[in-house]
């Protein structure tokens, strides 16, 4: 393939950061928004031209002749080179799950930049402060996440893990001056950045047993004469396997190192996926503008984590222990994270919770994903879920931010019965919220219903679990639906604009996201992404999925959906005592449930008492008074001695006799006594 | 001999006392010729009890004589400009050189 | 033996020798002090003239207790007003004047005492030296002759006398 | 002798300390300073690229340009001048931040004459020294390079200045003391028996005749001597109290060029000479450098003087310089150089930006600022940028030094070593919060101080010299192989026979 299209890709955002970063102040803030806006519209056209050639272009590059689809570098060149062997190199690499993110980052993205420009201003028009280089930090977010995705080893991967992480700093943090987003950013880049401690170490003990960085190197073998051409074949990381059996199986307090390597590594997951224990920054992090939230927090960056197990899926697959630890962390977090969905006030927060539910959903499906089960469908079904939810996530949160935007609060308690005032924002977030909640024929049904397949097939239990989570998911939904939209009808204060439908900046990305949630669920995902490239249907077509449905699994699931709507709609379609009732029923679980389950405050106390209290603050005493006092000590007793020498020296003329009087003497008593 | 040399010890004493307690420096220069005196008489009982007929302890006192004429005399001359400078001639408050 | 005018002679002169030095240093008028001193200084002159040496004890009167004493004086009375006391010793002072002038009269004597056995009881006899050996002695240049320090002395004494001169002149 | 290009790194700033002593006027004192170090500059630059094209047509000595001329001859003392990649680096290094910290300076008062004199003599140390391979001048330069600062930072400091010139001259003495013990040790046994004895680093290298049990005494000696500089755990104390009295040139010059003499000097006698030691002795100050990389960065998260912070900060990068020295590997050493670099350029930055702020505000106290990103907001996103730097964010120079030392010292053969770079790993996560903690208390936020809001934004000279330091970090962190490679080649294969590679 030729490498413009791709290099163009990455670099057009990475232009426009640079543009709109240094000279976008002095620029028309319309001019700024359309420059980026147009950036972005290149990309999304370049990126589905990759795809689209990546999928259906039937070049053998991409794809074998028994319908195997393969692993493609494009594009490396040589970034920094550490020894011989290891080496980051920035590259391009194109396979499924690559290819998949480059219709879901460009798509999202680019609805956000065309959302932007009608939300970041107020409502006479007048931009918001920082307009340009609101876009020009979007630039630079896509371009991270877009080498992020592309990344042909794991190192690169590390680089735009860490850049996205900055720019979504530089983003939650974008009203700087409001103390709130400045400590959230603060907090999702300490957090997150602690994740990729671990990360960070993975990567040291993967590449110190494998001496390599490379994906391909450490997931698949070499096609046999094909330069650039890896196959993910059935004997994966057959080189990798080789070396841990080599180094006779290196051992580290009790587990392989494997183990430790890929555990460190997903924790790095688990920090920008927002798994347990390090949630905590994403429900903080909607300080931000909302349509960053629906690109950063809830479609693209959040999913890295979920990315990056699916990339090292082969070698997650020789040590299932870590398989096993994704799925418990991943079910504990889904359930955990659909529980505080039903208790929170701010809409923005009940869709962070959603998130971080749905993103676990996506980890179990890795995580009970096995070759031997359906050729490994929880892969599939995850990557679907990722695509689907990426859509109508963004499709909630633009949603949210249109009547934020109208209503300048986040707390439903201010919203109530929007219904009649906004037609257009209720049919999409009910969409939105069919869609999450799993109704055929929603893109949600699909992806979830395939995740709970693998569920099925890897243990009762967790399908079970999982299944609960999904009715909570629908509940909570629809209750956040109906007290934004029901409830009550909506009183209009004096002097205050009625509540509208949003110019068409901001409502054609709701339409057309609409849309794509409605269909998103017939992509044929298990023909185009599977964890061995090999496609699952023989034969394709648009309903491919529909047949192939585990029927049984899916009307149960449905079913499961459909009771928990139908509580919730008896619970809040109208103002009633029913919901205040339930929660003075079980007001201790109400309660953790409202505040998350304390751990923000475990959190609290963990950095300030812990961390501030107990270790930096005892050691800068240390240093000042022990080591500094030690030094400065020695100063003392150096200047005390000298002192006391200087005594002495007094320039007494008596006492210099005296002295030498008293010396003399004894010094003849001496002579004298030793004479005798 | 013996009876001379004993008080001359004692003159000397009484010299090195006054000039290690005395804080006036007139005082001082006094004790110190307590004791140049008391040196001054050893010189000559010597001369006079072991070398009778020479004139060394003699001639040696006369010199210690003229020197601590000439002595006294430079150290009266600093010790008035000292007291004309800070009106005070106590040793312990001059010590301005040293800071 | 001596006479008993000699010996009684003596007496006078040591014990005036010893009160006198001891008031010298303990009085605490300063005046009184260099009154005391006088006095030694005469019973001192006293011994060399006791002791045959009576060019010595002339030249003691002349120098000391005629050229110094009148010297402290004036200085005294130049720099202190009268009726000043000077001020009560520091007990702590008079401790370590006590410690050093006690340790020299035990080191010192317990030398002489215990070399006294060595020593010579008896005075000889001796001619009183004439001035003209004493002028023949100081004006030689032989063995035992004094000329050069005589006028290394002479050359002392002018160098104090300018010295004075300059130190202590109003400027 | 003038043939030699490296002598005129020691020639143009005496020029310059000649031409300041005519200077009349402020701006003839200015003109001065930048031609100077901008020529300086220059020359670094032309031996950069002079030296890559001798490498590239196959000179393979270990020292290039060198060149000796004895001036004390019973005692072999050379004049002994020679440059590798690293020392390419480091006059890069100190001519640039002569440069901005000339820029930074442009309002010094008062005596502005004699503050640059004395800037000038200690950047005539800081060349000589890195110029240098006689280990006798080598010293002398050093010394040149420490007294001054004294001066600087009593004279023309703030704060608490005599306590602090005092404290930091004093500690960097002890230091020098220890060091000439070391040198003239080595001296001692630079020869086999019967061959004349030398201060050539070369010449001591490849007569390889200092004897293992000398190695044990000696090792420590200097490496301690050096290290005081370095600012080596329980020897860091002067950094704080010296950086937050500095003026800011001074500071500057510290921080990025001066603690550097401490790495350099470590790597290039310690290490250099005395391999097996140092193969035998790194644990121990793996165990001190591994405290000061953690220790420093957990100490700035609880300051509140904005210079305190940067100075236990440069304790935590610094410690990682010899942290990595010590690994022993092509790689971590790689990547200690660059670290070397790229806290020099950041740090420099930093204290630039400190200098500026305090000289508007007259605070250095975070508690007392806030949202100067809406006051001074070309100075605040200087202060974010060199903050990412200094926190690790690719595409500036942190990242790579910092990946290249954990890397390379996590393939030490040696579990202890590997365990103790996870420990200095998590000096990453701590530096984030420091520096986040700094930016979010004073650049964002409300307006702390009503009297903040009448204050201006940077000018023209503080412009240049920020821009500058800014290109060079990003430079460094976008293409980082060519610095990689530039220092690589340089190591000299020997250290690697010894200790068995």
């Amino acid at each position: 393939m030729d490498i413009t299209i791709p290099i163009l890709i990455l670099a057009i955002p990475l232009f426009m950061f640079l543009l709109l970063g240094l000279t976008g102040m002095k620029m028309p803030h319309w001019l700024a928004g359309t420059l980026g806006t147009a950036g972005m519209g290149t990309v999304l056209v370049l990126s589905y031209i990759t795809a689209l050639t990546y999928f259906y272009g039937g070049s053998p590059q991409f794809i074998a002749e028994n319908g195997e689809r393969l692993q493609a570098v494009i594009f490396n060149c040589t970034w920094l080179q550490f020894t011989p062997s290891l080496v980051i190199k920035l590259g391009f690499l194109l396979d499924p799950i690559s290819a998949l993110m480059l219709i879901v980052i460009p798509t999202i993205s680019f609805m956000v930049h065309l959302y932007s420009m009608g939300y970041m201003r107020d409502h006479h028009g007048v931009y918001e402060h920082g307009f340009q280089r609101f876009y020009a930090f979007l630039s630079l977010f896509s371009f991270s996440m877009l080498g992020l995705v592309v990344a042909t080893n794991i190192f690169q991967m590390y680089i735009f893990w860490e850049l996205v992480g900055a720019s979504s700093y530089l983003l939650i943090g974008f009203y700087y001056k409001k103390p709130s987003a400045v400590s959230a950013s603060k907090k999702a880049f300490i957090v997150t950045r602690f994740a990729d401690l671990g990360f960070l170490i993975g990567i040291l003990v993967l590449s110190y047993y494998t001496g390599t960085f490379d994906f391909m190197q450490l997931t698949s073998a070499p096609v046999d004469g094909m330069e650039g051409v890896y196959q993910v074949s059935e004997q994966t990381a057959l080189g990798v396997k080789n070396i841990f059996a080599q180094s006779a199986a290196p051992m580290f307090m009790g587990a392989s190192v494997l183990t430790w390597a890929l555990v460190l590594i997903f924790m790095g997951g688990m920090g920008k996926s927002a798994m347990m224990p390090l949630h905590i920054w994403l429900p903080d992090a909607m300080e931000g503008p909302t349509p960053v939230s629906a690109l950063i927090h809830a479609a693209t960056m959040v999913v890295a984590g979920v990315y990056l197990v699916a990339r090292l899926y082969p070698l997650y697959l020789m040590e299932t222990t870590s398989l096993d630890i994704i799925v418990v962390v991943g079910a504990l977090t889904a359930f955990y994270a659909a529980m505080v969905a039903c208790a929170q006030i701010d809409i923005k927060r009940v869709l962070a919770f959603s998130t971080i539910s749905q993103i676990a959903f996506m980890m179990v499906s890795l995580g009970v994903s096995r070759p031997e089960f359906h050729e490994g469908i929880g892969y599939m079904a995850g990557m679907f879920h990722l695509f689907t939810h990426a859509m109508f996530k963004a499709l909630l949160f633009l949603c949210a931010g249109a009547i934020i935007h109208v209503v300048g609060s986040n707390d439903y308690t201010a919203m109530h019965g929007l219904r009649k005032f906004m037609p257009i924002t209720n049919a999409c977030f009910l969409i939105g919220c069919l869609a999450i909640a799993g109704i055929i024929p929603f893109a949600g049904f699909f992806s979830k219903d395939e995740i709970l397949v693998a569920c099925f097939g890897h243990s009762i239990f967790w399908y079970i679990w999982m299944s609960a989570v999904a009715g909570l998911t629908a509940f909570y939904m629809f209750r956040l639906y109906y007290l934004i939209f029901w409830w009550k009808e909506h009183k209009v204060h004096e002097g205050h604009h009625a509540p509208a439908d949003q110019p068409w900046t901001m409502t054609l990305p709701l339409v057309i996201l609409a849309a794509i949630s409605c269909v998103a669920g017939f992509v044929p995902m298990g023909n185009l992404v599977t964890w061995n490239g090999v496609p699952m249907f023989e034969h394709v077509n648009f309903f491919t999925n529909l047949t192939h449905l585990n029927w049984s699994v899916a009307l149960v699931s449905l079913a499961v959906a459909i009771v928990a709507i139908i509580i919730a709609t008896v619970m809040y379609r109208k103002e009633n005592p029913l919901p205040d009732r339930m929660a003075d029923m079980f007001p201790r679980l109400w309660d953790w449930c409202h505040h998350r389950f304390y751990w923000d405050e475990l959190y609290q106390f963990i950095t300030h008492k812990i961390i501030f209290g107990c270790i930096s603050r005892p050691i800068a005493w240390f240093d000042r008074h022990i080591i500094d006092g030690a030094m400065d000590g020695l100063a003392t007793v150096t200047n005390k001695a000298s002192y006391a020498i200087r005594g002495l020296q007094s320039g007494k003329i008596q006492m210099y006799v005296w002295v030498y009087l008293i010396g003399a003497l004894l010094l003849a008593a001496v002579t004298a006594v030793c004479l005798m | 001999m013996i009876y001379y040399l004993i008080p001359a010890l004692l003159m000397f004493c009484c010299g090195v006392y006054g000039f290690v307690t005395r804080k006036n420096m007139i005082a001082m220069l006094i004790s110190l010729e307590l004791m140049l005196n008391a040196v001054d008489i050893n010189f000559v009982v010597f001369n006079r009890y072991l070398f009778p007929g020479q004139m060394e302890g003699m001639f040696f006192t006369l010199f210690a004589i003229a020197i601590a004429a000439a002595e006294t005399a430079l150290a009266i001359a600093i010790i008035i400009n000292v007291f004309r400078a800070a009106r005070n001639v106590d040793v312990n408050d001059l010590n301005k050189m040293k800071h | 033996m001596e006479s008993l005018g000699g010996i009684i002679m003596y007496w006078v002169i040591a014990l005036s020798i010893v009160i006198f030095s001891v008031l010298t240093v303990t009085t605490r008028k300063i005046l009184r002090s260099a009154t005391y001193l006088l006095f030694v200084l005469f019973a001192t002159a006293a011994l060399y003239f006791k002791l045959d040496f009576e060019f010595l004890g002339a030249v003691q009167m002349a120098v000391y207790a005629g050229g110094i004493v009148v010297l402290f004086v004036f200085s005294i009375l130049l720099t202190s007003h009268p009726g000043d006391n000077t001020s009560r010793l520091v007990s702590k002072k008079r401790l370590l004047g006590l410690v050093a002038g006690v340790a020299t009269l035990v080191v010192a004597g317990w030398a002489l005492v215990s070399r006294c056995a060595d020593m010579a009881a008896q005075l000889p006899v001796m001619d009183n030296p004439t001035m003209h050996q004493i002028g023949e002695t100081l004006m030689g240049t032989g063995k035992g002759e004094y000329l050069l320090p005589f006028e290394a002395i002479s050359v002392l004494l002018l160098a104090c006398i300018i010295g004075g001169v300059t130190v202590a002149r109003k400027r | 002798m003038f043939s030699n290009p490296l002598i005129y790194f020691v020639v143009i700033p005496l020029v310059m300390l000649a031409g300041l002593a005519i200077c009349r006027s402020i701006g003839q004192i200015r003109a001065v300073a930048v031609t100077g170090s901008l020529a300086l500059t220059a020359l670094s630059i032309w031996l950069l690229v002079d030296y890559l094209g001798l490498r590239a047509a196959g000179a393979d000595a270990p020292m290039l340009y060198c060149g000796s001329w004895s001036w004390f001859e019973p005692l072999n003392i050379h004049l002994a001048v020679g440059v590798d990649g690293i020392s390419i680096a480091m006059l890069i290094l100190s001519s640039i931040i002569l440069l901005t910290g000339s820029f930074a300076s442009w309002k010094i008062e008062p005596n502005t004459k004699d503050f640059f004199l004395w800037l000038i003599l200690l950047s005539t140390g800081v060349f000589g020294f890195f110029i240098s391979i006689d280990l006798f001048t080598m010293f002398m330069f050093y010394e040149v390079a420490l007294i001054p600062m004294y001066l600087l930072i009593g004279v023309w400091g703030s704060g608490n200045k005599n306590y602090s010139a005092m404290k930091l001259t004093l500690m960097l003495m002890g230091g020098s003391a220890f060091l000439m013990l070391g040198l003239i040790g080595i001296f001692y046994h630079s020869a086999p028996e019967g061959m004349p004895l030398t201060w050539n680093l070369l010449e001591i290298r490849a007569n390889e005749s200092i004897s293992e049990g000398w190695q044990y005494f000696l090792f420590p000696m200097t490496f301690v001597g050096f290290g005081v500089l370095g600012a080596m755990f329980p020897f860091h104390t002067w950094s704080p109290d010296g950086h937050a009295s500095a003026p800011t040139a001074v500071s500057m010059l510290h921080a990025g060029v001066l603690m550097k003499l401490g790495g350099y000097g470590c790597f290039r006698v310690a290490i250099y000479l005395m391999p097996q030691a140092a193969n035998e002795l790194a644990w121990i100050f793996l165990i001190l450098t591994g405290i000061s990389v953690v220790y420093g960065a957990f100490s700035a998260c609880v300051q509140t003087d904005l210079k305190y912070i940067n100075a236990y900060s440069s304790v935590s990068h610094c410690g990682l310089v010899l942290f990595a020295i010590l690994m022993l590997n092509t790689t971590a050493m790689t990547g200690a150089i660059m670290q070397m670099l790229s806290h020099g350029l950041m740090t420099a930055l930093f204290f630039a930006l400190i200098g500026m702020i305090y000289g508007r505000t007259h605070t250095r106290d975070i508690r007392l600022m806030g949202g100067l990103m809406k006051i001074m907001p070309y100075l605040a996103v200087c202060y974010v940028i060199a903050g990412f730097a200094s926190l690790g964010l690719p595409g500036l120079s942190g990242f790579v030094a910092e990946m290249t030392i954990f890397i390379g010292s996590f393939q030490h053969a040696d579990m202890f070593h590997r365990v103790f770079t996870i420990v200095a790993c998590c000096s990453i996560v701590i530096t984030a919060v420091y520096i986040l903690r700094v930016v979010g208390k004073l650049l964002f936020g409300p307006v702390q101080d009503e009297h903040h809001l009448q204050l201006t934004d940077a000018t023209w000279w503080e412009r240049v010299s920020t821009v500058t330091l800014i290109v060079s970090v990003a430079a460094i962190g976008c293409f980082p192989n060519f610095f990689a490679d530039l220092i690589k080649f340089t190591f000299s294969p020997s250290i690697f026979a010894v200790i068995g590679q």
